[in-house]
């Protein structure tokens, strides 16, 4: 370790927040604007499940909750760009890379959204997994990421209760709502668990990245925290776990459970998840048939700044 | 046709209005141009859902038949909508969207300035809460239409196109009716023939801003205020927006 | 699940997948790039919902429970539905939809072949008289398949893509399951499993004719012949297709 | 009246068809040119208000039906369009003056199908107004054009049926049903008495046109015959002609009818019908967006014609 990386060490040690002009590591650097840019790519695609439910939304109070929500998420792929961009990478650039397939995003947007209790399981279970995420790291050492998990928690615990909220009107609602309740738990549960990534175990990464407190608890703690929270909610909804295996453990003080099927997740990595080429081609489309808006607005910005200085 | 009668289309109009134009507008949902769109997108479609719940809400008070806004959004057919057709065309591109928004958003405005008087409480309150939201969409959308207008040689073609399509469902705003007159007696809402002035005069500063001429031709088609003929597009519209009220008929969401 | 419930489920497999592709197919209508084509498509999605009253016909006969083939076309939701995936996703260009297209009629004849042997009069007489419609059918798809994989760079190139998109729906048609098992030991239907080859061999030669290379890939897209998982586009086709049936409840047409 | 001109006539006279390689002049060709031309692009701009409910019928019968009905159109606007090609003129070129503007299509087309009951409507009143326009062109002079009428025919007093069998369906329906029937019936009625143009004391070209048996009847005379089959049928449905004037008038033997709003029938034909520019748009992309196709079609037969010569 040469005298900065030691002195570096030594402030995230101490829980200082390290800031962008401050000197890091080069792996520090391109780790955090890896982890931050999926986390901005993923809200950015996160919107396309739930949008596909907006036109069909079934009251206008759950139209207007679920446009707010939509909203938010682009607001929170704003947050996370501009700290990406502190590292001195631009937003375009990360878009770029998403476009290509260079880098990912959340694998969980790869599943649809087939009814509107999956609406509901969105909200309860994926942005309830997100949040178990999200929570720790606003504790993370990088100053601009952290103040953005701040915000971002903030919002995202709401989602999840509303989430919640549309799964309790169907569990108590008519049998074709708690079959679509009972369906969509079926499908969401195991891709929910997949959220936090393999078993630390297997990661050359994660030892250093917790080191450096950009992970703050290993993946298969933050699942058990996730089962430990989720399955008391699903008895309340009065919803079965698609787990046989599932059971209390009075001596671990915690919820045994099967683990999700991980070549089901490296294929969705690998771009075999049941809707990424619809997802991507999405974002490709939005982002090649709005060059021309894009254009046109710096176009318009630089007549402007000229008539400006022409002005004075 | 009572004054209850009356108010009730009235309130029909503009909420249905808020409604169909809140759907299209959330159809952008992740797929805008650039970030910051998308946003404004999703905040605009927000405000127009909630105007929609105040306005139908009162409707359905109006009508005094048990029926709620939700009712009115999403049981009735195609025929028994009073928006305005201009909200029901399809978006096209980002240009034709921000185009549409921006001759709506004028409208809303000045009319919604009017409403701020009105003999009725309830209409006046929420003309104060809607004319808050509405004032920022315009300024937004008039930014957009003058930068799309005034940017590159193709944006500028694509908002002429958008404008030429989009201007003969502008003359339907100004077209009073029965129902009209009977608000303008009752002094609940202006007559819509008395706006075009002080509409023409605001979209034509901003065209002007933008280098778009504005049209010359009054042509207007009409026919979503008083519900006599939609476009075919309201319908697919509402085979989205009804689907689950219609699916599963009595359950709560 | 008794072998009543199995047949039922067959023949939902077929009928859904006649109708879901005959409603893709008639999206074309007054659309095609030759009025030839326009004519071929709806002749098209004519015969497969012609096979859909058969198919859905059978199965409510074989649930027993009073619905008839409408029911079951217009008043399921998405879960209930058994087609294969590949039918439910959007048309493209005509030349993804010719290819998807060519994709199923394959599938399609190899299948009705087996089916006109079946143990059940009652679907070896569906299979014969849709097996002559499906002849047809094949033979325009494949001929138009090699027309475009082998006519321009850029008919070419579209094609190429078509095929790349589509693959991954393919293997669904191959993947047997419980009630395949029971159709097969019941002599009603063959295990498809045991067509595959047959299929890749048909595909393969009108494949080389079009210039076009087979993938490799044995990845497939599962979940539509068992419910598991649609895509998401199915519940879109589902809102215009049952609109009527949805919003006029029990009312005649 | 040359020689020529003069034994031309003689033969119209005479009731003998006219064929693609007699004599014929010049005024001829050019006035069935653009008459057959524009039945033909009536068929196909007619397949679109239809096709707009082909993804929404009601039942599959029905849904077939309809299937087959656009099916059919196309077909006449193929026959159509070959009975133009012996005139001289190539289909290609026809399309391109319809998506152009420069020539016309029947005008009910820029009006709306809004309602299920419409496609009953269309079928009833719109292919009622066609019939009665053609049936008479089955004794037309020129011989490829009758037998094109003849076929035509035979399908299209088939599709009137139908549609007449989706209105009785509605008006002895559920109540909603038949307010959706009435409410077509309002918006269609005076479109369709349109479909025969203005009273031909208007047009100087009737004269010539009927001398030529291109024409056979007036407009007028066929409105009134129109409107004489259907009044009955109307009343036999239930529903109201909305027109206050209509009664019979025993002295004529003819029903008397209010004229539909000529400024509205100008008005369409110009370009401001409701879905004048929805439908040729929808048109024009057909055309462009399958370019692409069309030349692929070529270039392979080409090569199929080209790899055929080398084998011989």
């Amino acid at each position: 370790m040469t005298e900065e990386e030691r002195k570096f060490q030594a402030r995230v040690d101490a829980n200082e927040k390290i800031e962008p002009k401050d000197w890091m590591p080069d792996d520090y650097r391109a780790t955090l604007i890896r982890q931050i840019g999926q986390h901005a790519h993923s809200e950015i695609v996160g919107q396309l499940p739930e949008g596909n439910w907006i036109t069909r939304a079934p009251t206008l109070e759950r139209k207007a909750i679920l446009l707010a929500k939509v909203q938010d998420e682009a607001g929170h792929g704003l947050y996370l760009y501009c700290a990406a961009e502190t590292l001195g990478v631009s937003r375009d650039e990360l878009t770029e890379d998403l476009l290509s397939g260079k880098m990912k995003y959340s694998s969980i947007f790869n599943y649809p959204t087939l009814t509107w209790a999956d609406i509901g399981a969105v909200g309860w279970l994926v942005d309830g997994a997100a949040i178990m995420n999200q929570v720790p790291l606003q504790r993370t050492s990088f100053g601009p990421y952290s103040r953005a998990m701040i915000r971002i928690c903030k919002e995202e615990s709401f989602h999840q209760r509303q989430g919640y909220d549309i799964m309790m009107k169907m569990a108590r609602g008519t049998e074709a709502q708690k079959r679509m309740a009972q369906d969509a738990i079926n499908r969401l549960w195991y891709p929910s668990l997949m959220m936090f990534g393999p078993s630390d175990k297997e990661s050359v990464h994660s030892g250093q990245s917790m080191a450096w407190r950009i992970k703050i608890n290993t993946n298969d703690e933050l699942r058990q925290k996730f089962v430990d929270q989720t399955v008391p909610q699903a008895e309340y909804l009065g919803l079965t776990i698609p787990d046989e295996n599932l059971k209390w453990n009075e001596e671990r003080g915690h919820y045994d459970f099967s683990e999700p099927d991980w070549k089901e997740f490296f294929d969705v990595l690998k771009g075999n998840g049941p809707c990424n080429t619809d997802r991507l081609t999405a974002r490709q489309e939005a982002w090649s048939d709005g060059k021309w808006v894009r254009d046109a607005m710096l176009a318009h910005a630089r007549k402007k700044a000229a008539a400006k200085v022409a002005a004075e | 046709m009572t004054r209850d009668e009356a108010l009730f289309e009235f309130c029909l109009r503009m909420g249905d209005s808020t409604l169909v134009l809140g759907h299209r507008v959330s159809e952008w949902c992740g797929h805008a141009p650039v970030l910051e769109e998308d946003i404004a997108l999703a905040n605009t479609a927000l405000d127009l859902i909630g105007q929609t719940q105040l306005w139908l809400g009162l409707a359905g008070e109006v009508e005094g038949k048990g029926r709620d806004a939700d009712q009115l959004a999403f049981l009735r057919d195609a025929w028994d909508f009073r928006n305005l057709l201009l909200t029901e065309v399809p978006n096209g591109d980002f240009g034709r969207t921000l185009m549409r928004q921006f001759l709506f958003d004028a409208w809303h405005s000045v009319y919604l300035a009017r409403l701020l008087k009105s003999s009725d409480k309830r209409i006046a309150d929420i003309a104060e809460k809607a004319s808050k939201e509405v004032a920022y969409h315009l300024e937004r959308s008039a930014d957009t239409v003058v930068a799309l207008g005034d940017g590159t040689e193709e944006s500028h073609q694509r908002m002429e196109a958008a404008l030429a399509y989009l201007w003969p469902y502008v003359g339907e705003m100004f077209a009073g009716d029965a129902v009209d007159a009977a608000m303008a007696e009752a002094g609940i809402a202006p007559d819509p023939a008395g706006l075009r002035e002080e509409y023409d005069a605001l979209v034509g500063r901003v065209l002007a801003e933008a280098t778009l001429e504005m049209p010359e031709s009054r042509f207007a088609h009409k026919g979503g205020r008083n519900g006599a003929m939609h476009t075919e597009h309201l319908g697919h519209i509402l085979t989205q927006m009804q689907w689950l009220q219609r699916a599963y008929p009595g359950a709560s969401w």
